[in-house]
């Protein structure tokens, strides 16, 4: 019963205040998974997406989820931000309609159990990632410096617990976001903990500031290893010497060399989209859209999208995309999530972990000095 | 009423008044004279608990003020007026009166507010904005009305008839003394027209470098050389008056 | 233990000094206007933005960019100026909200213009390290930020003190129409000292572009901390605002070196509470605004 | 201005407008209504920090002090102790009052040393609402906080609930902002403004009335903190105290006319409305840039904020332009 | 024999207030001209308008014949004009000293500060004790002293001063009119507000006699005699 429709996606998303940024780059994600999804589905079907700014506050994040609700989107993409992602989504869950993220990490967010809420990535899928690259190092000593934001923090005690259990010695270093200048902590950390690798939990600028005073102070350890937002090609394009050798969650490596077609059409849309390389924010946004969008065709044509079956279709997925495998529990987490890890290796991003996905070997012991 | 023993007071370096003892009875009018900077204006200002003194007693009706904050002072009874007026941000004039009035120390009879104004001859002004419509003259004759309007038992004055011109001077003086008998107030009023003190007040105190160099009436005051040295100079009584 | 005070002292005053520059040409507008400029901050980021643009897409030094940001600067400033001039009732509030306002204006244009991504300059030199008696450790640019707004808040503060118009910029803070009786054109002087502000914005705007990172939601960050330095200086006086700002780093730098770094911005405010509340007009306040 | 009954009708049919009118248009509509809660939200504060600045002659930059602390304490009473949320939500109040308290050695500050005083109280709860993380649940903050009740059928946990319930709180609050006012305590706090001393030597107990204003702009912050931490049932330091919960309710309250006692919450309702109904559409991205200038605009207009522009401006004011 | 200073029909007052009523008067070069008046007279309010300090709204202001009816008040400063203003306008957070520096800001007063500001301190050794002090906090008559002593830092043209002996001990007073006498023996223009009326008359060339915003008696100083003055002040009392 699918005769051609066009289809309204909604997307709440914060592309001013602080989180503008990320927003932003999910945003352009999102928009090469609909510019895709068009091409796919040529003639069948067209897809659009309506965006409302939720100006990184949680009220108005509400008040997108609703007005994209009046105007009658199927769903809704998007979403950064755990602090905001969590009222944004009970309204979606109020107002019956499916919410998809990658935006939020924090596992209360799926704890909550709401039948419409999914997420492609979670804490748990960059901790792993961290761990196993610190194992990897064989790393004795290791020191985390971590932001005291919910995401970061939960993150830095889980490699923690993780690494201790493993008989890991961790220094454990939390700063919060008014931090400048990291030089005292990191001298705290040369001076006291002598680790053989720090680890970052952080966002860009908390990144440049702790290998900044790094640099600076030059302390004895064989590698600087972070999470997202930084073994990413911005990255390596703004601080090419800052960065080299360091290490961070990354899905592709830069400049991206693929080898399912999927991604080689994801990259090159991008391209041409936006006239740059795509990083992961925008790889997440794409992801989690294009899952999306095909459940969307799929309930369309078993008849059941207005009879509130997305979330069941949504479910079913079980997809091999650019982040690996994607399946939803009852909560709507991805269980199978596991990222990635990137080495900046002369301006490039060279995925290093695990082995199955590497594309080049880490450069280890090695640091920015 | 009011005793003072030894107040010294202390700003930074300055010492504004070394040693101060006097005592004011009921319904008594005391002239307060002296040079530029002897320390008048701290005086009063100790007394209203303006300025906390160094040192010293300060006793008003058998108890000791020293412990009390300034606006209770007010609600015992002691009025004060400033020589610099300070006038309640934008209110009106009548509004100036009726928040001294309401948080005075006496009865709060509304027709007082008008008496008040009729003798500070304010009553055609008395719905301008006082921080900045009025003359100078006016805004003293304000300072007096808000202390009157405290409806207090000892009266303060500083400068309050500076700059007033010779016949509403008079004038304002008469006003000024018919109130004080009526309410049988006492009042201490600071002046450099030695021809108004001793009209208004049979003592006289001088004030020199902090201290009391003269104590009496006008007449006996103003002839003593001291005084006539530091302070009246080439004006004598007579020529004033 | 002795090494890590040291540095822990050493970090503290350079950024004490960082935070001096930015904060010192709002203490200067205060003192001069009694407004506080809630758009200081993102002049300051403006500056920083013109010196990345000249590099990335001139490949301009940032200190050859000071002079071009200078005049950009200089005409935003000038403009927040002529607007608060218009203003005539009650300033203190009203002023708050017109500069409030510029202040998202300036944010959203940077914004726009820029996007959200993080910046900083790429030129090596100013990341490179500079040692003392391998203890002390620092980056140049933290260093030249130090000494060129030293030497800068000397200047003005000269200016202020020793000068005529410095002179009348305090008389004019102190009693408008007074000032006017003494033949001073409140508008030149005014003006002049929103210059002044300018270059100093400016100069900090250089020193956040080559020390730390620049991005649209940092203007706001500056003027709160600029403010908050400005009043425990006690308004207006440019040695309390040196004072003050290093006061802040050094108890900052301590806090992370002996407790945590989560704390460092609880440590800074409750030093503010208590020197306002030992001395509620701040460090040099008494009255004697702008004056020593 | 004019005549008092005149106002007093004016009054009446505004309300009747607010409790009946709003429901009917727009009680369907989540999303505008949504909106509508936000900004009396806003107005709220508006007026509590207007009472304090225009009254009490304190400009504050810290309200978002007392709104963390209300929110905060009336969430941790439901979860925890499971308070009923009603209640609950006064004694949110009750804790942002006492939170107050602290602050009463800030009154010897004047002008921008209060100001930035209180915004230094604002940081420090702020981290300690993330450091005590066993009570507040640490920067992760608290989700599914307990919503507002059903009575008698009617579920006030749902938008238009919401809407009558934070209508009511900032209808008193302005009332009783009036009715200070109106009172001698209110001629007195307006006598205070520039000289204090003045005032205490007539008699005036300056800081205990300053005090009082202080406690009472805080009981009201504290409420509708708590208010909006059981509407939108989550919580987190960043959020509870935000710096947007100082900076929208001042811009709020000189945009409507801080001097006023309606200004306040017409300020934040046209500000906020405005801003999200109309500009937002127009320009998803620049719309704050428009807001921006709306306030320059408001500023250099009409100083006195929107009410006196509404209703012609009088004559003193005009005076005053030369003083 | 040229005016320094001319008043034509003088109207000005404050926003809906009218004070000035069409006042003339015209203040001879090298003289000193009294204007004497009950209170609320607006005296201050004339010399106001005059430094521009109060717009006029109809009639003249002429400086040397010229109109300066429309010049800001620091342009009036360049001209020479000076008031010493009633109720001490002083800078209340700066030092005494740094007020007698602002004295000397206009350009042509600048070069010999030093010497100028040496002579007020011996005219007022008090203002020399308290050279540090924040002003604000000096006692009233020091606050007069020092705006005295700041407006003679401007080195007059024409001297604008109203109420000099405002809240001055006799003595000082006694000192006021020696300065005062010696200025015009030293042939400064002088225009002066006073209500001490015999004293202000003994060394006045010229006195005019207001009353509620008119000029009601314009006479050569040697010609006025206190009493009908008084008079003149009664009738007003009276009329009031
Ligand atoms: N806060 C202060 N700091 C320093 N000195 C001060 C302060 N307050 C007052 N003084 C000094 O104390 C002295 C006494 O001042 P006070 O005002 O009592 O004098 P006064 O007798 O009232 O003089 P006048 O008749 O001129 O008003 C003055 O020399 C004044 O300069
Ligand atoms: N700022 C003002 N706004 C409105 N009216 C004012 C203002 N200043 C003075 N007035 C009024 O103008 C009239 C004249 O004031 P002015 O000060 O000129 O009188 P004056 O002759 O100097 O009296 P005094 O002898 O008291 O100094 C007074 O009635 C006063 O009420
Ligand atoms: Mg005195
Ligand atoms: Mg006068």
């Amino acid at each position: 019963a699918a005769q051609a429709k066009d289809f309204l996606l909604g997307s709440e998303l914060p592309l001013t205040g602080s989180l503008a940024r990320v927003g932003q780059g999910m945003h352009e994600g999102i928009s090469v998974a609909v510019e895709m999804a068009n091409k796919s589905y040529a003639g069948k079907h067209s897809f659009k997406v309506q965006t409302i700014d939720d100006e990184t506050s949680p009220a108005k994040g509400v008040a997108a989820v609703e007005k994209l609700a009046g105007d009658g989107v199927v769903a809704i993409t998007g979403g950064y931000g755990s602090n905001i992602i969590g009222p944004a989504s009970e309204a979606a869950q109020k107002a019956g309609l499916v919410y998809i993220t990658s935006g939020g990490v924090s596992p209360e967010l799926t704890q909550r159990g709401y039948p419409t809420f999914f997420r492609i990535n979670n804490t748990d899928g960059y901790a792993l990632a961290m761990i196993g690259m610190l194992q990897e190092m064989g790393a004795k000593k290791v020191s985390i410096v971590y932001l005291n934001k919910d995401a970061t923090s939960s993150l830095a005690k889980q490699v923690n617990s993780a690494l201790a259990a493993k008989g890991v010695t961790v220094g454990m270093h939390e700063f919060d976001g008014s931090t400048s200048d990291f030089k005292p902590l990191m001298n705290k950390v040369k001076l006291q903990d002598r680790p053989d690798v720090i680890a970052m939990v952080g966002y860009e600028n908390d990144y440049v500031g702790i290998l900044r005073a790094a640099k600076v102070l030059k302390p004895q350890v064989k590698a600087m290893v972070g999470v997202w937002s930084l073994a990413t090609a911005q990255m390596a394009k703004e601080f090419p010497d800052l960065m080299e050798t360091v290490y961070g969650t990354s899905m592709l490596p830069y400049p991206v060399e693929f080898t399912q077609p999927e991604a080689v059409e994801f990259a090159a849309t991008y391209k041409t989209l936006f006239n740059k390389d795509p990083d992961y924010l925008g790889q997440f946004g794409y992801v989690q859209t294009r899952l999306l969008i095909d459940a969307v065709v799929r309930a369309d044509e078993a008849g059941t999208l207005a009879k509130g079956g997305l979330a069941d279709e949504l479910r079913k997925t079980d997809a091999n995309t650019l982040i690996g495998r994607v399946t939803f529990d009852r909560n709507g987490d991805n269980l199978n999530f596991t990222h990635r890890m990137g080495q900046h290796q002369g301006g490039k991003v060279v995925l290093v972990w695990p082995k199955d996905a590497a594309n080049g070997t880490m450069n280890f012991p090695a640091v920015p000095w | 009423m009011l005793t003072l023993e030894g107040v010294q007071v202390n700003f930074g370096g300055v010492q504004a008044l070394k040693s101060a003892s006097f005592s004011v009875a009921e319904g008594e009018s005391i002239g307060l004279v002296g040079p530029n900077g002897a320390g008048k204006t701290t005086l009063f200002n100790v007394i209203s608990g303006v300025v906390r003194p160094t040192a010293g007693r300060l006793d008003f009706r058998g108890t000791s003020l020293l412990k009390l904050p300034d606006w209770k002072r007010a609600r015992l009874g002691i009025g004060r007026s400033f020589q610099i007026p300070r006038p309640f941000g934008h209110c009106t004039v009548r509004e100036n009166l009726l928040v001294a009035q309401r948080f005075g120390a006496g009865k709060k009879d509304p027709k007082r507010i008008d008496e008040i104004l009729d003798i500070l001859n304010l009553r055609d002004k008395a719905d301008r904005d006082a921080t900045n419509e009025l003359a100078l003259t006016e805004h003293k004759a304000l300072e007096v009305g808000k202390a009157l309007a405290t409806e207090p038992s000892l009266l303060l004055l500083d400068e309050v008839l500076a700059g007033l011109e010779t016949s509403s001077k008079r004038a304002f003086m008469e006003r000024l003394a018919a109130v004080r008998d009526r309410y049988r107030l006492a009042m201490v009023i600071i002046e450099h027209d030695i021809a108004t003190i001793a009209a208004l007040c049979p003592r006289v105190l001088v004030l020199n470098f902090g201290q009391i160099i003269a104590d009496g009436s006008p007449g006996a005051v103003f002839r003593d050389p001291e005084v006539i040295r530091s302070y009246t100079g080439e004006t004598t009584l007579a020529e004033a008056s | 233990m002795f090494e890590l005070t040291l540095q822990a002292l050493f970090s503290g005053l350079l950024a004490g000094g960082y935070y001096a520059t930015v904060a010192v040409g709002l203490a200067l507008v205060f003192g001069t206007m009694r407004v506080i400029n809630l758009a200081h901050g993102e002049l300051v980021l403006l500056a920083a933005y013109v010196a990345y643009a000249a590099e990335t897409t001139y490949g301009i030094n940032p200190v050859m960019a000071i002079p071009v940001a200078l005049v950009i600067v200089g005409t935003a400033s000038a403009i927040v100026y002529a607007l608060l001039s218009r203003i005539r009732q009650v300033r203190e509030i009203n002023s708050l909200i017109l500069t409030f306002g510029l202040g998202i204006i300036l944010t959203n244009a940077i914004l726009s213009i820029w996007k959200a991504d993080i910046h900083s300059t790429s030129d090596p030199w100013f990341q490179d390290s500079l040692v003392v008696a391998d203890t002390l450790f620092a980056m140049n640019a933290e260093v030249a930020s130090f000494v060129g707004g030293l030497v800068l808040m000397a200047g003005v503060w000269w200016w202020l003190n020793h000068s005529w118009q410095g002179r009348a910029v305090r008389a004019l803070s102190s009693n408008r129409a007074a000032a006017t009786l003494m033949g001073v054109n409140p508008r030149k002087i005014e003006i002049l000292s929103f210059l002044i502000a300018a270059l100093l914005a400016t100069f900090a705007g250089f020193a956040i572009y080559t020390g730390k990172t620049v991005f649209p939601a940092l203007g706001h960050v500056l003027t709160v901390k600029a403010f908050i330095i400005t009043v425990l200086a006690g308004m207006g006086s440019i040695p309390g605002v040196l004072i003050g700002a290093v006061m802040i780093g050094v108890i900052e730098s301590l806090t992370v070196t002996y407790l945590s770094a989560s704390l460092q911005e609880l440590a800074g405010m409750i030093l503010f509470l208590v020197v306002l509340f030992v001395s509620p007009s701040g460090l040099f306040g008494g009255g004697r605004a702008l004056a020593r | 201005m004019s005549n008092p009954s005149m106002n007093r009708i004016l009054l009446a049919a505004a309300l009747a407008a607010a409790y009946v009118g709003m429901p009917l248009l727009f009680g369907s509509n989540a999303y505008v209504l949504g909106l509508i809660v936000a900004a009396l939200t806003i107005a709220g504060v508006a007026v509590a920090w207007a009472l304090l600045g225009n009254l009490g002659g304190m400009v504050s930059f810290g309200h978002a002090a007392f709104f963390g602390v209300g929110s905060y304490t009336s969430a941790v009473l439901a979860m925890k102790l499971g308070v009923p949320v009603f209640a609950s939500m006064l004694l949110g109040g009750v804790g942002a009052a006492v939170s107050s308290i602290a602050m009463l050695p800030a009154l010897r500050l004047r002008g921008p040393y209060f100001a930035l005083a209180i915004l230094a109280y604002a940081h420090i709860f702020q981290i300690l609402a993330t450091e005590m993380t066993p009570v507040t649940g640490g920067a992760g903050g608290l989700l599914s906080i307990p919503r507002f009740p059903k009575i008698l059928g009617f579920d006030f946990g749902e938008k238009l609930g919401g809407y009558l319930i934070v209508l009511t709180i900032v209808v008193l609050a302005a009332l009783a902002y009036d009715a200070i006012r109106r009172s001698s305590w209110g001629l007195a706090l307006k006598a205070m403004h520039d000289t204090e001393v003045a005032t205490r030597v007539v008699g005036v107990p300056s800081t205990h009335l300053k005090a009082a204003m202080l406690v009472l702009s805080a009981f009201i912050t504290g409420v509708v903190g708590a208010f909006n931490a059981h509407f939108i049932s989550f919580l987190d330091p960043d959020y509870a105290f935000s710096s947007g919960w100082t900076v929208l309710p001042i811009a709020a309250a000189i945009f409507g006319g801080y001097r006023t006692v309606w200004g306040p919450m017409v300020g934040a309702l046209a500000i906020y409305l405005v801003d999200q109904l109309l500009f937002k559409p127009i320009l998803p991205h620049g719309h704050q840039m428009i807001l921006g200038v709306l306030l320059c605009a408001m500023i250099l207009f009409s100083p006195g904020g929107l009410m006196p522009a509404l209703r012609r401006r009088p004559v003193k004011e005009s005076r005053h332009a030369h003083a | 024999m040229t005016n320094a200073l001319d008043i034509l029909a003088l109207r000005a007052g404050y926003g809906a207030i009218n004070v000035l009523w069409d006042v003339s008067l015209s203040v001879e070069a090298g003289k000193t001209t009294v204007i004497v008046g009950p209170n609320g007279a607006g005296k201050t309010t004339l010399l106001r308008a005059i430094m521009g300090l109060v717009p006029a709204t109809s009639g003249d202001i002429r400086v040397d014949g010229q109109s300066r009816k429309a010049a800001k008040t620091w342009d009036r400063v360049a001209d020479g004009l000076v008031m010493i203003p009633e109720g001490r306008m002083i800078f209340p957070d700066m030092t005494v000293e740094d007020n007698l520096m602002m004295g000397a800001f206009p350009r042509g007063c600048r070069k010999d500060w030093k010497r100028n500001r040496a002579m007020v301190m011996d005219m007022f050794p008090r203002l020399a004790e308290r050279r540090g002090q924040i002003a604000g906090t000096l006692s009233g008559g020091e606050a007069q002293m020092l705006a005295i002593g700041r407006g003679l830092m401007e080195q007059p043209r024409v001297c604008l001063i109203d109420e000099p002996s405002l809240g001055l001990a006799p003595v000082v007073v006694d000192e006021i009119f020696r300065i005062l006498a010696r200025l015009r023996a030293e042939g400064l223009t002088i225009l002066l507000v006073e209500q001490n009326t015999s004293r202000a008359l003994k060394i006045a060339d010229h006195v005019y006699l207001m009353q509620s915003g008119k000029v009601v008696l314009s006479e050569r100083g040697d010609r006025v005699d206190l009493d009908r003055l008084h008079a003149l002040y009664f009738a007003h009392e009276t009329a009031a």
